[in-house]
C-alpha cells in the first residue's frame, strides 16, 4: 500500500532491501552453497578483469603508440591525465552531452511515468506500446534512421543532433525505470496534502517529487552511464562532432595513449564514489529514523 | 498538477492531465523515433540511380531481397552469435544474481552495486582492454593452449568465441539486474515451505524459484539479446573478417558505401525480427519487466 | 474566507448549529449516477456517519465535502459558504484517509506540522502545537519516528493527529478503521469517540459497518445506490428503518411481505401470505387498505409461541420448521422456514428453553406487539425471510 | 578561439574597422562606455577570422605532439610567427569515406563545411574533384609547389595540379614481425604461407590491399578502368575464406604486428619506420611484385572566402618550403613531397641525419621504380570495388 512495500524497485543504484530482508535466506545444502559461492566469484573475477587490466594500464609507460602491451612501470600519466589535447576535449564534450541528454529525458521521462502509473486515461495501453518500442530496436536501427532524418531534412550533424538521439532513446529508459518505482505508490498521499491545505506546486515539490526521487536519482545514474558511453547511435549522427567513445575508437586506428585508462579509471573511480555515497546516505537515514 | 482520484468511479480531474504530461516526451519520441523509422521505410523502398545521387522513392522491394539473399550468413551469425550470448548470460548471470540474493545478507546493495561498476568505464575501452588481456602472446592465450584439444597455435581473438565472450560480457548486466529483482521479490521461506514437504534444495528451486524468476530471466533475455544482435563493435574489434555481423554491414552500408536502400533494408528487416520476439515476448510476461 | 456567500435562507434546522449543508448535490461520471439529489445537513459538533456497502456513494458524498470532486448539480455549503467549486486546499476540512496516506519519506513531527507549516505558523507554534496533538493521540514519543516504523492503529492515530492539527470545521473520515484488525477497531472507535469529544470538532464518518457506525454516531445516514435512504439516531435507524434495505442493512432483520387489512388510530390490521393476521404499531404513518408493506420483526424479538414475549402486548405467530439450532454463547440462533419458504431467525435466550426444539421438528413462532415494526415499502416475496445473514453471523 | 587575438591582429581590425568603430561609440553613448568596449572587441574578434585558416587533417600527422601543436620551434607556430595566420589545426580526419560522408550533405548543397584545408588521400581528392566539391589552389600564393618531386606532379586523380597539393606520401607493402615468422618475407605470395595461418593482417583500406595482391598476380594499376581486379578480389576472399587472414584493420595493425598476433601484414611506410626503432624484428619490405604509392593531399573545398584561400595559399608555401617540410618529416616519417628535404635532415644532424638515409623515407630510383599509384577509377567501378570488397572483409 505504501511507497515502503511498493513494487521491487529494479534499479540497482538503489535497490531497496524488501520488507524483511534480513530474514534468514536459504541457498541449499553447504555443499550447494559451496559452489555457487564459487561460481559467484569466479563471475566477479570475469567481471573485474577488463578493468583491472584497465587501471593497471595506467601506469604503463608504452614503447609505441599503443598501451596494450606492459612495458615499465610509471606514475607520469597520471601526473598528466589530460595530456592528450584531443582526448580532454572529447570527454569534456561527452559530460557535457550526457549531462543535457539526461536532464531533458529526466523531466519528459518521469513525467510521462507519473502520467501513466497515476491516470487510468484513452490510450494508456498504446502508450505503454509505444515507449517499449525504442528500448527493443536495435541502436544500429535507431541510429541509421535518425541519421536519413537529419540528412533527409538538411539538418546538419553535430553536438545538436547527438543530444537529440541521446534524449531519444533515454526518454523511454527513464520513463520505464521511474515507472517501476511508482508502480504501487500510494497517490492520496498528494490528496493528503492538498486537504491540509497545500497548493499543488507546493504538493509536488514537497511531497510527489521527493518521493518519486529516488527512482528520479536511480535512472539518471544509469541514463548517464548509457550517454556516456553510447557509441552507435553516436556515431551515425554526430557529423564532424567528437565524444569520448567516438575519439578512442578513431584514435585507436593511430594511437591508445595510457591517457584514454586514466580517463576511464577516473569516470570508474567517480562512479564507485556516488556508489558508495548513495547507500551511506540511506543507511543513515534510516539509521536516524531506526 | 490537478489533483488526482484514486476513486475506482473515475477520474474528474485527471482527464487532461495525463497528455499534458505525456505530451513533452511523447512528442519528442514521435518525431525523432517514429517519424525516422517510418523514413527508412521509405528509404528502404527507394532506388539510387548513381552512387552519389539522392535516392528516389520507387516502392522498389527488391531492395529486401538481396539483403536477404546477400547478407543471410551474417543475419544468421547474428542471431546465433546474440543466442548464444544470452544463454551464456543466463548460465553466468543467474547463480551470480542468485547468490547475491540468497547470501548478500546485508551487503546485497553492495554486491549488486559491484555488478553494474564495470559498465561505468566506456565500453569501447572495455573490448580494447579484452584484445590486451587476449593476444596471442598473453597469459589467458597460454593458459588455453594447454587444453588438449587446442593446438600450440591456438587462439582466442578473432574468432566466434571471442566475439561472443565479448557480446556476453558487455551486456550481461542487463541480464543480471532483472533477475536479481525478480529473486529480491521471492520470499524464500517458499523454500523452506518446500523443504518441508520433502523436496530435496534442488527439486525446490526447480519447482518453486525458477519458475518465480522466470519473468527476471526473460527480461534480461530481450535486453541481452536485442542489442548484442544489432552489435558491430565486438565483431570488429575482437572477430575476423568470418564473424562479421549484420550491424558490421549496416554501418558499412551507411557511412561507407552510402547504399542507403539497402542499408534501410537490412535495418528494417533486423528491426522486423526483433519486433516479432518482442510481441511473443510481451504477449506472455507484457512489459513491465523490460524496465532496467 | 474570500468568498463569504452566506446562505442562511437555504436549508432546515438551526442555521447557526449547521456546519455542512448539502444542497441537493448530484454526482455523475459519465453516464454512472454517483449520488442522487443528496439533501441534507450536519451539526456543528455533531458525529455523523455516511453507512452503506460499497458502491453506494458514501465516499463520492465525503469527496465532495473534501473538495476532490466537483458536485455535477447542488450546492455544497461549509459554515454557510458555498465551497462546490473550492479547491480542497482552501477548504477548512481536513480528512483521514482509509489508507492513512501518510506521507512516507517524512517523520511523524513533520507530517503532523504539514498543514500548519503549509498555512505559515510560526515555527514555535507548530511545534506547541503538534507536541500538544500528539499528546491527544496518546502517542507524544513517537515525533522523530517514521509512518512505516508505526503499527497500524498508530498510524491511524497520526493521520488523525495531522487532521485535527489544524482546527478544521469538520473531519472527515474515510473508512479510517478498515485496515484494522476486529480487537484494534473496537479500541479505535472508543478513542475516536473520545478524541471527537475532547475536540469538539465535527465529525464525517464514512463506513460500511453497521455496528461501527451504531456505535459511534449521533446521526446516520444510510445510503444505497447513490441515495440516501434515511437518516436518523442509531437508535430511529434501528427501530424505524424506513426501507427494506435499511432494516436489513443495520442489524439483522426478519422481513415479511404483508398487505394492510384496515387501520384503527395507531393499530394497523396486516395480512401476510400465509393468510394469518397481526395487528402493529402504525408509528405515526396513515396506511391505506389493501397496500403492500413490509413487516419487520428483529430476530431478538422473535419467541417460541408459549415463551416469555419480548415486549409488551401480544402481536402474531407464525408456524414454521426449525432448521438449524447453533449456540451462540449469550443466546441460541434459531432459524426456521416458514411454510411458504421464507428463513427467519430467532435469537432464543436461556429462558426460551431452546432444547426443546430439535432441528426438524414444527413450532409456533411469535412475537410482542411492539416488537414488528411496519416498513412503508413492499419488498418482492421471494426477498422474504432474514436479511443480511452473514452479518448475523459475524456480529454474534 | 575567435575571442584570442593577437595583439597585432587586434591593432590592426581595430585601424581596419575604425570607421565602424567610430559609429558604434556613437551609438553606445547613450548606453555607457563599458558597451562601446565590448563592441570593439567583437570587431576585432570578427576580423580575426580573416587572419585564421582552418585545417581538418589526420591524426599524428604534423610534427609537435597533439596537445603541443603551437610549442616553440612546431611549424604551426612558426607559420604564425612568419605571416601572423593562426592556424586552427584539427585532427579530425580517420578514414576517408567516413570524411566524405561528414562533407557531402554539405557540399553537395553548397554550403561551407568549416575548415578551408582538408587533406583526403589522393583518390578521394579525385573523387571530390569530378563532383565539382572543390576550388582552384591559389598557386600564385605558392611558389615553393615547383619544389614537389617529379613524381607527384600532376597526377591521374588531379590531371592539371591545380585542385591538390600533396601532403606526405607514403608507401604501402608488407610488415613483418621477423621473431613471429622466423624469417624473411619479400613476396605477397609469402603471406599465403600455411605456417601463417590466421596470423596475417590486411588493411581496411581497399586500394592498398587489393593493389597490393592484384600487382602480385601482374595487374597493373595506373589504368584500372581497363583492368579486371576479379582476380585480385578472388584470391583475397580464398584466403578470408581459409583462415590465413586474421583481420582488417586501420594503423592499429602496429599493434598487432607488436603484439604478436600479426605475423605480417599490408602496412605502411611510415608506421613501420616509427616502430622499427624500438622493435628491430619489425621490418618494411616492398615486395617483389611492387608496392602502391599513395598521397594525401591538401585541398580547399568549396565555401571558403578569398581571404581564406589566400592564407590556405600561404600555409601551403610555407610547408613546401624545405626546412619546414624536413622539421616535419623529422616527426611524422613518410615520405616528404618536397624536394630538398633530404639535405636539410642532413644538415639538422643526428638522429634526424640518420632518417636521410632510411629508405623508407627516400627510397632509391629502383624501389621508386617498383611502386605504383592507382589510376582514377571510375564512380561505377569503383563502387563495385567498394561492394566487393566490404563483403569480402566482413563489413
Amino acid at each position: 500500500m505504501t511507497m515502503a512495500e511498493g513494487a521491487a524497485p529494479p534499479v540497482v543504484a538503489e535497490v531497496r532491501p524488501a520488507v524483511g530482508s534480513d530474514r534468514p535466506t536459504r541457498a541449499g545444502s553447504g555443499w550447494g552453497r559451496r559452489v555457487l559461492t564459487a561460481v559467484a566469484v569466479l563471475a566477479y573475477l570475469w567481471l573485474f578483469l577488463p578493468i583491472l587490466n584497465i587501471v593497471v594500464f595506467t601506469f604503463n609507460d608504452p614503447a609505441g603508440k599503443y598501451n596494450l602491451s606492459w612495458e615499465r612501470f610509471t606514475l607520469e600519466n597520471w601526473a598528466e591525465p589530460f595530456k592528450d589535447a584531443q582526448l580532454t576535449e572529447a570527454f569534456w564534450r561527452s559530460l557535457v552531452v550526457a549531462a543535457v541528454a539526461v536532464a531533458v529525458a529526466l523531466a519528459m521521462g518521469s513525467l510521462i511515468a507519473i502520467a501513466l502509473s497515476r491516470y487510468r486515461f484513452t490510450g494508456n495501453k498504446v502508450t505503454e506500446v509505444f515507449l517499449v518500442l525504442p528500448l527493443t530496436t536495435p541502436e544500429i536501427v535507431l541510429g541509421a534512421s535518425l541519421y536519413q532524418l537529419f540528412l533527409g531534412r538538411g539538418v546538419v550533424l553535430g553536438q545538436v543532433t547527438v543530444i537529440i538521439a541521446h534524449i531519444m532513446f533515454l526518454v523511454s529508459f527513464v520513463a520505464m525505470t521511474v515507472k517501476a518505482r511508482v508502480r504501487g505508490f500510494d497517490w492520496t498521499v498528494e490528496d493528503a496534502a492538498m486537504d491540509l491545505g497545500a497548493r499543488p506546486l507546493r504538493v509536488f515539490w514537497k511531497v510527489t517529487f521527493p518521493l518519486i526521487l529516488p527512482g528520479i536519482l536511480a535512472a539518471a545514474l544509469l541514463s548517464f552511464a548509457l550517454s556516456l558511453d553510447d557509441y552507435i547511435v553516436t556515431d551515425f549522427t554526430r557529423g564532424e562532432f567528437t565524444t569520448f567513445p567516438i575519439q578512442v575508437n578513431n584514435a585507436f586506428r593511430v594511437s591508445f595513449p595510457p591517457q584514454v585508462n586514466v580517463l576511464a579509471t577516473l569516470i570508474l573511480v567517480v562512479t564507485l564514489i556516488l556508489f558508495t555515497i548513495g547507500p551511506l546516505s540511506q543507511r543513515r537515514r534510516g539509521a536516524a529514523a531506526g | 498538477m490537478a489533483a488526482a482520484t484514486t476513486d475506482d468511479t473515475g477520474l474528474r480531474r485527471g482527464r487532461f492531465a495525463p497528455y499534458g504530461l505525456l505530451s513533452p516526451g511523447i512528442i519528442w519520441l514521435l518525431v525523432f523515433f517514429l517519424v525516422p523509422v517510418v523514413m527508412l521505410v521509405r528509404a528502404s523502398l527507394s532506388t539510387k540511380p548513381s552512387r552519389f545521387a539522392e535516392p528516389v522513392f520507387s516502392w522498389d522491394f527488391s531492395n529486401y531481397g538481396s539483403a536477404l539473399s546477400e547478407y543471410s550468413d551474417e543475419f544468421i551469425r547474428s542471431f546465433l552469435y546474440a543466442g548464444t550470448a544470452t544463454v551464456l548470460a543466463i548460465l553466468i548471470g543467474y547463480p551470480l544474481a542468485y547468490w547475491i540474493a540468497t547470501c548478500g545478507g546485508r551487503w546485497k546493495n553492495f554486491l549488486i552495486g559491484l555488478v553494474v561498476v564495470p559498465f561505468f568505464t566506456s565500453y569501447l575501452i572495455r573490448t580494447i582492454a579484452w584484445t590486451s588481456i587476449l593476444q596471442d602472446d598473453g597469459v589467458v592465450t597460454g593458459l588455453y593452449r594447454l587444453l588438449p584439444w587446442v593446438g600450440s597455435d591456438g587462439r582466442i581473438l578473432a574468432t566466434p568465441m571471442a566475439v561472443i565472450g565479448g557480446l556476453t560480457y558487455n551486456f550481461i548486466s542487463f541480464m543480471i539486474l532483472p533477475i536479481y529483482v525478480s529473486l529480491e521479490k521471492i520470499d524464500f521461506r517458499l523454500t523452506e515451505a518446500a523443504a518441508d514437504l520433502g523436496c530435496t534444495p534442488w527439486r525446490a528451486f526447480r519447482k518453486v524459484v525458477l519458475p518465480l524468476s522466470l519473468p527476471g530471466i526473460f527480461a534480461g533475455s530481450l535486453l541481452v539479446f536485442i542489442p548484442a544482435a544489432g552489435d558491430y563493435l565486438n565483431a570488429r574489434y575482437l572477430g575476423s573478417p568470418q564473424t562479421s555481423m549484420i550491424g558490421t554491414v549496416v554501418q558499412n552500408k551507411f557511412l561507407v558505401q552510402f547504399d542507403y536502400p539497402q542499408a534501410a533494408a537490412l535495418s528494417l528487416v533486423l528491426m522486423v525480427i526483433i519486433t516479432v520476439l518482442v510481441l511473443i515476448y510481451s504477449k506472455f510476461l507484457g512489459t513491465e519487466g523490460l524496465a532496467v | 474566507m474570500v468568498d463569504g456567500e452566506v446562505a442562511r435562507s437555504v436549508g432546515n434546522g438551526n442555521e447557526s448549529e449547521t456546519t455542512i449543508l448539502l444542497d441537493a448535490v448530484t454526482k455523475r461520471f459519465g453516464d454512472y449516477v454517483a449520488v442522487e439529489h443528496a439533501d441534507f445537513s450536519i451539526a456543528r459538533s455533531e458525529f455523523f456517519s455516511m453507512l452503506g456497502p460499497s458502491g453506494c456513494g458514501k465516499t463520492t458524498t465525503l469527496r465532495m465535502i473534501a473538495g476532490f470532486e466537483t458536485p455535477t448539480s447542488g450546492r455544497i455549503l461549509l459554515e454557510g459558504r458555498d465551497v462546490s467549486n473550492t479547491p480542497p486546499y482552501k477548504r477548512d476540512v481536513n480528512t483521514v484517509f482509509q489508507n492513512y496516506a501518510l506521507f512516507p519519506h517524512m517523520s511523524i513531527f513533520d507530517n503532523v506540522a504539514f498543514g500548519l507549516r503549509t498555512a505559515k505558523v510560526p515555527a514555535a507554534e507548530v511545534r506547541t502545537r503538534v507536541m500538544e496533538m500528539l499528546e491527544v493521540v496518546r502517542l507524544p514519543d513517537m515525533a522523530d519516528r517514521r509512518p512505516n516504523q508505526l503499527s497500524g492503529g498508530q498510524q491511524q492515530r497520526i493521520a488523525l493527529a495531522r487532521a485535527l492539527v489544524n482546527h478544521p470545521a469538520a473531519l472527515l473520515l474515510d473508512e479510517p478503521l478498515g485496515a484494522l484488525d476486529l480487537k484494534l477497531r473496537q479500541v479505535m472507535q472508543l478513542e475516536l469517540k473520545r478524541i471527537q469529544r475532547d475536540v469538539g470538532i465535527t465529525f464525517v464518518f464514512v463506513t460500511h459497518d453497521q455496528e461501527e457506525a451504531l456505535t459511534m454516531s449521533d446521526r446516520i445516514a444510510v445510503m444505497t445506490q447513490g441515495r440516501v435512504d434515511q437518516i436518523g439516531t442509531p437508535t430511529e435507524i434501528y427501530h424505524t428503518p424506513s426501507t427494506p434495505f435499511v432494516a436489513g442493512f443495520i442489524g439483522t432483520a426478519n422481513l415479511l411481505p404483508v398487505t394492510v387489512v384496515s387501520q384503527s388510530g395507531d393499530d394497523v390490521t396486516v395480512e401476510t401470505r400465509l393468510g394469518g393476521q397481526c395487528t402493529v404499531s402504525a408509528a405515526g404513518t396513515t396506511y391505506a387498505a389493501g397496500s403492500e408493506v413490509t413487516l419487520m420483526v428483529r430476530p431478538e424479538r422473535l419467541v417460541p409461541a408459549g415463551a416469555p414475549l419480548h415486549g409488551a402486548g401480544s402481536g402474531a405467530s407464525i408456524r414454521a420448521t426449525v432448521t438449524s439450532m447453533v449456540f451462540q454463547g449469550p443466546v441460541v440462533r434459531c432459524q426456521v422456514r416458514t411454510s411458504a419458504g421464507a428463513d427467519l431467525v430467532a435469537h432464543l435466550g436461556p429462558e426460551d428453553d431452546p432444547g426443546s426444539f430439535p432441528v426438524g421438528s414444527e413450532m409456533e413462532m411469535t412475537w410482542s406487539h411492539d416488537g414488528a415494526y411496519l416498513v412503508p415499502e413492499p419488498i418482492a416475496p421471494d426477498e422474504a425471510g432474514v436479511t443480511s445473514m452473514e452479518d448475523d453471523q459475524t456480529a454474534a | 578561439m575567435t575571442n584570442r587575438v593577437s595583439r597585432r591582429n587586434f591593432l590592426v581590425s581595430t585601424a581596419a574597422l575604425g570607421g565602424l568603430a567610430a559609429g558604434s561609440t556613437a551609438l553606445a553613448a547613450c548606453g555607457g562606455s563599458e558597451e562601446s568596449g565590448s563592441s570593439t572587441t567583437a570587431a576585432g574578434g570578427g576580423g580575426a577570422a580573416a587572419n585564421t585558416l582552418t585545417f581538418d587533417n589526420w591524426t599524428l600527422y604534423i610534427d609537435k605532439p597533439n596537445d603541443d601543436l603551437f610549442g616553440e620551434g612546431g611549424t604551426l607556430a612558426e607559420f604564425q610567427k612568419a605571416t601572423g595566420i593562426k592556424v586552427d589545426y584539427t585532427e579530425g580526419i580517420n578514414d576517408n569515406n567516413e570524411l566524405f560522408a561528414k562533407i557531402q550533405p554539405l557540399l553537395s548543397k553548397g554550403e561551407p563545411i568549416g575548415s578551408t584545408i582538408i587533406a583526403p588521400t589522393f583518390w578521394m581528392a579525385g573523387r571530390l574533384l569530378q563532383l565539382g566539391w572543390l576550388d582552384q589552389l591559389p598557386l600564385a600564393e605558392v611558389p615553393n609547389a615547383a619544389n614537389l618531386i617529379t613524381s607527384l606532379q600532376k597526377p591521374p586523380s588531379d590531371p592539371t595540379g591545380e585542385y591538390s597539393l600533396p601532403w606526405q606520401s607514403g608507401m604501402a607493402g608488407i610488415a613483418y614481425n621477423q621473431s613471429v615468422t622466423g624469417r624473411e618475407i619479400r613476396t605477397v605470395e609469402d603471406l599465403w604461407d600455411p605456417a601463417f595461418r590466421g596470423k596475417i593482417g590486411m588493411l581496411t583500406e581497399m586500394r592498398d590491399t587489393i593493389g597490393l595482391i592484384a600487382m602480385s598476380l601482374g595487374i597493373d594499376l595506373e589504368n584500372p578502368d581497363a583492368q579486371d581486379y576479379q582476380p585480385a578480389f578472388a584470391k583475397l576472399e580464398e584466403e578470408v575464406a581459409n583462415g590465413q587472414i586474421r583481420q582488417f584493420t586501420g594503423n592499429d595493425y602496429v599493434d598487432d604486428l607488436e603484439q604478436g598476433n600479426y605475423a605480417a601484414c599490408v602496412g605502411w611506410s611510415g608506421d613501420v619506420a616509427q616502430l622499427a626503432v624500438s622493435n628491430p624484428d619489425i621490418k618494411f619490405v616492398v615486395p617483389e611484385s611492387g608496392g602502391t604509392l599513395w598521397f594525401d593531399t591538401m585541398v580547399i573545398p568549396k565555401g571558403a572566402s578569398a581571404e581564406q584561400i589566400e592564407a590556405a595559399g600561404k600555409f601551403m608555401n610555407f610547408v613546401y618550403d624545405p626546412v619546414n617540410a624536413a622539421r616535419i618529416t623529422e616527426s611524422v616519417q613518410y615520405i616528404s613531397p618536397v624536394q630538398g628535404v633530404q639535405e636539410e635532415l642532413r644538415k639538422m644532424g643526428g638522429e634526424a641525419a640518420a632518417l636521410a638515409d632510411n629508405q623508407l623515407l627516400f627510397p632509391d630510383a629502383s624501389t621508386l621504380a617498383s611502386l605504383q599509384t592507382w589510376g582514377t577509377l571510375s564512380e561505377e567501378k569503383e563502387q563495385q570495388m567498394d561492394e566487393e570488397f566490404a563483403r569480402i572483409s566482413g563489413a
